[in-house]
């Protein structure tokens, strides 16, 4: 239990240093809706831009991006905005005829096609009538699975394909949502921390915190999972480095701080140096504690 | 509760009552097992019967009937009974009016599609020559289905439609 | 009675202390009043009961199991299967000035009904079974014919007979009682409306019977957490009582329709 | 509806069996509390408080009104609960109505109990005029445990209103209120009667308390118990199928926090307007 008249929980410091940029923009600044960006010849408008007249301005606060001629403004809290090859964290909302309809926090829900995803056991074959009512098997409503974009239509759909042995349903551990931006596309999303966590890094903002199933070294038999439940269960410690992990993306999203795995680990182990019991790490007193060492420790 | 423990072998239960320890008993249709007990969940009668094996007995509760109609609700694999409602080049949509030859109080929304009735050369079958608006069709429960409607399936060989309007209809029984 | 009728009537409520002063309790502080039950009143539900409490008065019918008829715009995607209910005041529930004030005369559904609601779908949702009842809705309609207090004891003994009738698996009938803690912290067990408004505590309890668990209390009113759980402990103790009578009631139907079926 | 997958339900629950909570919280403690005192310039008294995602605002606004029904009360509190539709996708059409109905219900029945305003300086004209005081709660985020927030928030809001001095005239048989020239001269509500909620959900065969909106949903069962400072039971609500004899288990629990509970607010607001 614990108050705080302490405002700054409210505010989180990323914002206050936002106020102090000059609106004459340089190159990679931040911009605030309607600033101009320049006003140099034969530019081409990306997104979160506008030409007003002879100006070209922002829509969206965010940073200027130049690529050659184009410019965009990327927002810097914005949803999700999918790029064909991204891992994805998506939970399951609806299922259609042979479709899977996915909650990516994007702007629309994503597909997941009956076609696009793994056979129990691996077959490749045609997807029969039977899959077909099987489908609530495979993934049913509200699951959460871990998939990749496939293919991004006209009109901005996103399809998704589970076709590899590491998508799939996910099980055995702690969902959280972040801001999407502060997690950065990498190579990697699959990630094991030095903990002994496992996490997947969701493009989308969504992360899971999990154990994984192979570190024990056993097939994917339903026989096993039982057993495996039960050795879980008396893992107490192993739980409370999982809640320690979410804890510290908690406290990353709330500073606004980039999420990889990484700083992740530098705010897990600072809690672990202080003595922090789990419990208390998300105390806000607490939080700003951690936060300006890490700070100092390390420019992020 | 005083009034189960002597009552274990009861011609009549009340849902929540103790029926019998759970041992040599299997549970049929209206009762459930909790904490090694049988408890009833309908009110009924009590019934034993015999399962085969040695000193093994299943206990069902026939719900007492008021009226004819019953308010069961269709599960995987029942049969079902249904009246064509409307047929579409891809499914023929079914009201569900009896499960198992008891009649229902309410009908539910049952859904043949193409791939359903029938198991050889499905991709060739005009619906509309097999099945028209009015026909009573027998089918059986294949999927739960989507939130609007079940699934049925007329494969089987006694399935298909059982009763016709009009006799100038092609009713080819499937 | 005739006098508080009489009296009730008028421009203005009279202050609550003297109308406790005047009544006077005419049965047993542990005493319900005299209770009578009835399954399959409503003919073309699937299942109905009535309560009669005193002069409380409930019937309820059971809709359903059926497929869900939509009412809200969002189009609802679950499998699992849902109980919804409607209460209804009748206009003459109440037998004084109060009608014209609270009952719901012309009105769409008031906030005392939409409580109701609420509170008996939460007490019945852990007692159906609904895993059986996948993507179907089970209606329950209500109509307090009278309220002479305790009326949702009353409905919620009701919507126990009217699911048994219309055979929809439940784990167990639901008993319900309510008690009033007086002025003088007596325990009166179901009051009428004259106990309850006068009383400084009112607790409602519903409970199944198969075990030593509660589906639902609510209380108003201020009380020691010492009066307070004896107070629980005693309307527990009454709402079994009122359930084995239920369960009697029940048997000796079934005895009485299933007589002459047995003998041809 | 805030949505959770089978697999992320049993994980709760394999946790919460550990005596942990997915925050890592113990099963019996709140998240962490942040609170403003005088947030709305033009309210006589107002609070915000969040309580780990959950938010609520509540304004205070002080009026004289006309005494209804001879009712001999001093105060008469009017609650409104507004469930703001940006908070949740569940607060638009009908269910924002029963959402909010029943925690204005839960409220209005606990200050009714706790007898809160039984104060000699709130009397203005017995059986005449009365105080008034609308208390607005609108709920700018859900994040499961809403009755506790809004009941703390209310708590401390009350306990920062200010209700102005008025002398009572009385000409010819009928009585006229003069408010104090001085806008200074002003007293602060006494809210030690007030009580505050605690709410427990039912999740598997453990009561957590405070719990977060994924805790809420995974639950099976709720209690909600309305405590003063005495200890005293001014509400209870709870659903779910319990065992009859946590109750009394929880009951002393409830006293206990709730009694540090109420504490920590004063002081906080005491804090708060010393700085």
């Amino acid at each position: 239990m614990d108050k705080d008249d302490d405002t700054s929980i409210f505010v989180s410091p990323f914002e206050q240093e936002a106020v102090v940029t000059p609106s004459i923009v340089k190159s990679s600044q931040f911009v605030a809706p309607g600033d101009d960006i320049l006003s140099q010849e034969s530019v081409v408008r990306g997104h979160g831009t506008m030409v007003q007249g002879t100006r070209l301005t922002s829509t969206v606060a965010g940073i200027v991006e130049r690529v050659n001629k184009l410019v965009a403004v990327l927002p810097i809290r914005a949803r999700y905005s999918a790029e064909v090859g991204d891992v994805i964290v998506g939970r399951i909302r609806d299922i259609v005829s042979r479709r899977w309809k996915v909650d990516v926090n994007s702007r629309q829900d994503a597909v997941l096609l009956l076609s696009a995803v793994n056979l129990p056991g691996g077959v490749q074959r045609r997807r029969t009538y039977e899959d077909e009512l099987k489908m609530r098997e495979f993934f049913d409503q509200d699951d959460l699975i871990s998939a990749e974009v496939q293919e991004l239509k006209q009109d901005g759909l996103i399809m998704l394909h589970t076709r590899s042995l590491k998508y799939g349903k996910l099980e055995n551990g702690i969902f959280i949502s972040v801001t999407p931006q502060l997690v950065k596309r990498s190579k990697k999303h699959f990630h094991r921390l030095s903990c002994g966590v496992h996490i997947i890094l969701g493009d989308n903002g969504y992360v899971w915190i999990y154990v994984d199933d192979a570190a024990y070294g056993e097939d994917e038999e339903e026989a096993n999972f039982s057993k495996r439940r039960e050795n879980d269960k008396s893992n107490l410690e192993q739980r409370l480095s999982l809640i320690r992990v979410r804890n510290s993306i908690c406290i990353l999203d709330l500073y606004f701080l980039s999420i990889q795995p990484e700083t992740i680990m530098l705010i897990y182990e600072e809690t672990i140096r202080r003595n922090i019991p789990v419990q208390h790490m998300l105390r806000p007193d607490i939080i700003n504690d951690i936060y300006r060492t890490v700070k100092n420790t390390k420019e992020m | 509760m005083q009034h189960s423990t002597n009552r274990a072998t009861a011609m009549f239960a009340v849902p929540g009552m103790e029926l019998s320890e759970q041992g040599n008993f299997s549970i049929g249709t209206g009762c459930y097992c909790l904490h090694q007990r049988v408890y009833a969940s309908l009110w009924g009668r009590v019934s034993f019967q015999e399962t085969g094996e040695a000193n093994s007995l299943r206990i069902d509760i026939q719900p007492r009937t008021r009226s004819q109609r019953s308010t069961c609700v269709p599960t995987v694999g029942d049969e079902v009974i249904g009246k064509v409602l409307k047929v579409t080049w891809r499914a023929v949509v079914v009201e569900i009016f009896a499960i198992q030859e008891k009649l229902l109080c309410y009908t539910f929304r049952g859904v043949v599609r193409l791939p359903d009735v029938a198991t050889t050369s499905s991709d060739k079958i005009d619906l509309h020559n097999c099945f028209r608006p009015g026909d009573i069709i027998r089918a059986q429960v294949v999927s739960l289905g989507d939130p609007q409607a079940y699934y049925l399936s007329t494969s089987r060989s006694c399935d298909g439609v059982i009763y016709a309007m009009s006799s100038a209809d092609p009713n080819q029984r499937i | 009675m005739e006098r508080r009728i009489s009296q009730r009537y008028g421009p203005f409520f009279e202050p609550i202390h003297s109308l406790e002063r005047e009544y006077q309790r005419t049965r047993p502080n542990n005493a319900p009043r005299s209770l009578v039950l009835n399954t399959g009143t409503v003919v073309d539900a699937a299942g109905s009961g009535y309560v009669e409490l005193g002069k409380t008065k409930v019937i309820v019918a059971v809709q359903g199991p059926r497929p869900p008829i939509r009412i809200r715009g969002g189009v609802e995607n679950t499998m699992n299967g849902r109980i919804t209910c409607e209460v209804v005041k009748s206009s003459f529930c109440y037998y004084s000035y109060e009608s014209t004030r609270m009952a719901n005369v012309g009105r769409g559904v008031s906030e005392e009904e939409r409580l109701l609601s609420t509170r008996l779908v939460r007490v019945f949702e852990p007692i159906v079974i609904l895993d059986k009842y996948p993507k179907c809705s089970i209606d329950l309609y209500v109509v307090i014919l009278e309220d002479d207090g305790s009326a949702f004891a009353a409905m919620t003994l009701a919507t126990s007979l009217a699911l048994a009738d219309a055979s929809i698996e439940i784990i167990s009938v639901v008993s319900s009682v309510t008690v009033a803690i007086s002025t003088k912290q007596e325990y009166l067990v179901d009051p009428d409306r004259t106990e309850s408004e006068c009383a400084v505590g009112l607790i409602t309890v519903s409970l199944p019977l198969h075990a030593a668990q509660l589906c639902e209390i609510q209380h108003t009113g201020k009380l020691s957490i010492q009066v307070w759980l004896s107070a629980v402990q005693l309307a527990v103790e009454v709402a079994q009582t009122i359930g084995n009578s239920m369960c009697q009631f029940l048997l000796q139907e079934m005895e009485k329709n299933e007589t002459p079926s047995l003998c041809s | 509806m805030y949505a959770v997958s089978k697999a992320e339900k049993a994980y709760l629950l394999d946790t919460i069996e550990t005596g942990t909570r997915l925050d890592g919280r113990q099963l019996f403690e709140y998240r962490p509390i942040s609170l403003q005192v005088g947030v709305l310039p033009s309210a006589s008294g107002s609070s915000r408080l969040r309580l780990g995602e959950t938010e609520v605002l509540v304004g205070v606004k002080v009026e004289v009104g006309d005494v209804v029904e001879s009712s001999n009360d001093n105060v008469q509190l009017l609650f409104t609960v507004e469930c703001s539709g940006s908070a949740s996708a569940d607060f638009l059409g009908r269910e924002a109505e029963s959402w909010s109905s029943e925690l204005q219900n839960a409220l209005e029945s606990a200050y009714r109990a706790a007898n809160v305003f039984d104060d000699e300086r709130l009397s203005l004209v017995p059986g005449k005029f009365c105080w008034l005081f609308k208390v607005d709660i609108l709920v700018l985020d859900t994040g499961g445990n809403m009755m506790d927030a809004i009941s703390m928030a209310t708590r401390t809001a009350l306990s920062t209103t200010l209700v102005p001095r008025v002398h009572i005239v009385q000409s010819e048989g009928s009585f006229e209120l003069e408010i104090d020239d001085n806008p200074d001269a002003c007293d602060t509500l006494k809210v030690e009667k007030a009580p505050t909620f605690l709410t427990f959900s039912l999740i598997g065969n453990h009561f957590v308390l405070d719990p977060s909106i994924q805790e809420e949903t995974c639950a099976r069962g709720k209690l909600s118990v309305a405590v003063d400072a005495n200890g005293d039971i001014c509400h209870v609500y709870s659903f779910g199928l319990l065992d009859a004899v946590e109750l009394s288990r929880l009951l002393t629990i409830i006293k206990k926090t709730g009694k540090v509970l109420l504490n920590r607010l004063d002081e906080c607001v005491k804090n708060g307007e010393s700085s």
